[in-house]
């Protein structure tokens, strides 16, 4: 059953150094706020999972809280490169980054497999490409009935999740509208779940019928924490801050400019005031 | 009268590339240049062309261009929108999807992309985003359109990687993948489209005003051309307008936002 | 793209004899009308899918329309057995009936598969039961990564598919809400798909961003057939009937009353009549 | 008080069978009997149950019994419906299930269940619905409780199907199938429960006016009772006014229906 508290306690009580965690998000509903409280708290050693690792994941690699990244698209998008990401691939700073590279179909179906408590997905996948030479979970796989070439890719299965939505009920309901990405997924697979939310309400009022909606014996934690998903969007709440993404692109590009954003932005603010 | 018209190279590969998606065709959209020629295509000669997002989108018809694969304007628009695994389930692997619309970083002859790495992969030069969707893009989809600018260091003997499977040297692709694989390159100087044995890319059309040596010189490999290559028909005033304001109202609208 | 047409010529143009077919709606949004018309057009040799083929099921199979039944659970919901089945089955009459049975999951795990353009499905089921022992198309697997015992079923992929839905708009897009069974599976895993609907309208107007949506261009025809899941329900329209169920356990426990009621019902009524 | 009550050995099985349903516990609920029973637990007891159909509908609260396992009252009174393929991959396998509350026509000592043929599979003498969601209720759910009346026909020797999986006898039921399987049944005239040893299920608790020889003449099976076999305490005043309540407001809403 839900906790609802604060999100400083949310991530206190759910993310331990070490742990697998995938937080999710496609474009929209991003929890970037969380995101800053993990930094704010100093985990270390994560295995981050993400489709989209993007200016999120950009500043949990560069503030040192990443071993490992599996990812299927790793880039700001709509502007260039991740150049946290790229210094700890390419140079190893702060420390070196394992990969573990899928494309956005694996992913999506392993978070699925994930879900369904299924051990790995079986899906078509990776035709003619250099994945699996890479990437060593890829295992080919034949159809028993018809004889056609398929793949295994383990499923995704996180210590813990941790996504936005719009809102959620004081019992620990959660809506989530528009663009769904993958989080429902996350939720399920994890062993835990944290969900941030614009807003804590008493009920959900006259949603539709097969809206997707997380009821809370599914979910940890729920903290209240309005602007959550900034610079990304909330659908129904506050648009993406595009400039802010274009921004990023100068102050990464730079160790000494990150540092110091890190330092002003996460380290010296408030839970919940990085926006 | 359309020699009074000017355009830049962009412009020509965008209208050249939205000429390609036929009116009701189903289409998986990437991000950037394809984009911008999808919805060009859809406020021109096609406006039944069906727009689809790997963020769930469907049937989508945006008014401004998205930044990301995933604006709010992508879902407002929508007729629907799904989670992404249904997206990449039912949608992209069930084999609904006719045209897979993708850029590249790099690509080969055949059409192969790469968009992980340039070097070795555990110590690369230079770490690209990696594929996304576009792995299964090129492989689902009934056939597939590439849009790039034209360059060396787009255009290359070698790739570092495949990220994305091209026609195979001689072989049926579409036993290994479902779907025809890229049928059409579209760049800044020409159309490029596989030669039917040797699965190759060569040069079919060019824009006016290119010389082929152009064309030489901006591929990293002994280009080919066709025995008949064509000359790619112009921009018409219209097609110029729609995607001059189609800019235009984006580039207000991202500016607009916080 | 959806034609927009009527039943009549809907069920002509779609469904041949000998066709693989899944008519669905898990209790709710049962596409009554289009088996009726199906019976009317007097159809043969059909092999009929259905998680739970009720009393529509039972009608077509008493009106010989069918060799072989793939299903999960087959009885009359709340009143009992399916007497006409039951009949062919340990009968022969009005011809024998081939069975292929498998669970609910398994069922639904196909459709699924189907819909997602897989040879099969991979999935954990069928654990100690003796399902394998008379269900030929369960095959024992492994996983990869863990070695956990799944098991593969084909997929699920009918030459035509045939449900109800709420609306349509004239293009041919249609919304189904409340209850969703498997009916979006059953569209995407199959190579034709009907659709019957209780209106027609020229939008869907202010829908929910993430309601359950099929586009025309999965659809090949669209009719319009108020009270088309009579005597099922349709949720925002009228209720299930259930007197017309505990009713039908009357008339199908005898042949004789049976085919003089579809004589009367189906037989010399027109199209769409049935109710 | 109680002895002044009067209550049908039906009503007594609804309300022990209510009564194991522990308040906040996730329940995956069959038509019939456990409906009934998960539903009275909700209205007494454990106001924070959380009862999901097959049909989808999740933490749904009717105020009538459902006739089927998708009327229109499950979805209006529910949390949220998903589809059917999301119930059984994501819900009942993705073991979010604590109880799996199944119905059943036969049954063995070992709680193995038969809803599919009497006879020979291929010539039966009774062809039974079959499983439908059953068999995999029976291994995803943290534990599994099966209620049925007492006879001779329902707890039998052998089975001639095994449609949902019991026990195995001295096995360790949770390698194979993710849950412990059944670990209640609730009958009419008694409770029984798995010996940890043989997991045959014995009698631990009968019913207030039930001999023992009733319970022997009505399994089919040499059956065993507990070292010490308690009495199940008597329904409430309360739990069967709500339950009256129920059946009588379940009655009146299916006759009013067309």
């Amino acid at each position: 059953m839900a906790k609802v508290t604060s999100l400083e306690n949310a991530i206190r009580d759910n993310v331990n150094d070490g742990d697998i965690i995938a937080m999710e998000g496609f474009t929209h509903l991003i929890p970037f706020a969380a995101g800053h409280e993990i930094i704010r708290q100093g985990k270390r050693d994560l295995t981050l999972i993400r489709m989209t690792p993007d200016v999120i994941y950009d500043q949990l690699i560069g503030a040192g809280c990443a071993r490992k990244l599996i990812f299927s698209w790793g880039g700001n998008p709509g502007v260039g490169s991740l150049h946290r990401l790229r210094d700890a691939v390419e140079k190893g700073w702060p420390q070196a980054l394992e990969l573990e590279e899928h494309s956005h179909a694996a992913m999506a179906n392993a978070y699925e497999a994930g879900a369904a408590g299924l051990p790995c997905a079986v899906i078509k996948a990776y035709a003619n490409t250099d994945y699996p030479k890479v990437t060593k979970t890829i295992v080919p796989m034949e159809c028993p009935f018809t004889g056609e070439a398929l793949v295994a890719i383990p499923s995704i299965r996180p210590d813990v999740a941790v996504i936005h939505a719009q809102k959620a009920t004081t019992k620990g309901d959660v809506l989530i509208e528009g663009i769904l990405g993958v989080q429902k997924e996350a939720v399920l697979a994890a062993k835990r779940a944290i969900v941030t939310v614009e807003e804590i309400v008493d009920d959900l009022g006259d949603v539709h019928p097969n809206a997707c909606i997380l009821p809370s014996w599914v979910v940890s934690a729920v903290a209240e924490v309005p602007r959550g998903a900034f610079p990304s969007y909330a659908h129904g709440y506050y648009s993406r801050d595009n400039k802010y993404y274009q921004d990023w692109d100068n102050i990464a590009r730079d160790r000494d400019s990150f540092q110091a954003w890190i330092d002003e932005n996460i380290m010296q603010s408030a839970t919940g005031d990085a926006s | 009268m359309s020699e009074l018209l000017e355009y830049s190279g962009d412009e020509m590969m965008t209208v050249a590339a939205s000429r390609a998606l036929a009116d009701g065709t189903v289409c998986f959209v990437g991000i950037g240049l394809p984009s911008a020629a999808a919805n060009l295509a859809r406020l021109t000669h096609a406006p039944n062309v069906v727009l689809i997002y790997e963020s769930g989108t469907i049937e989508t018809k945006p008014d401004i261009l998205p930044l990301s694969i995933g604006d709010g304007e992508l879902s407002e628009t929508a007729l629907t929108t799904v989670s992404v695994p249904e997206m990449f389930r039912y949608w992209l692997q069930g084999g609904r999807v006719q045209v897979g619309f993708l850029g590249a970083a790099q690509l080969d002859k055949y059409a192969n992309i790469n968009t992980t790495v340039i070097g070795d992969y555990d110590a690369p030069k230079v770490r690209l985003p990696g594929g996304g969707g576009a792995p299964e893009i090129a492989t689902h989809s009934g056939e597939v359109f590439i849009t790039l600018r034209h360059s060396k260091r787009g255009f290359v003997e070698k790739l570092d990687f495949i990220t994305s499977a091209g026609g195979q040297p001689g072989g049926d692709n579409k036993k290994r993948c479902g779907g025809k694989g890229p049928t059409k390159i579209i760049t800044d100087l020409c159309i490029m489209e596989p030669d039917s044995q040797t699965k190759e890319f060569i040069v079919t059309s060019m824009h006016r005003g290119v010389e082929r040596q152009q064309i030489i010189d901006n591929t990293g490999w002994g280009v080919r051309f066709a025995e008949e290559v064509t000359t790619t028909p112009e921009p018409s005033a219209h097609e110029l307008e729609v995607l001059r304001d189609l800019h235009r109202r984006t580039k207000e609208a991202h500016a607009g936002e916080a």
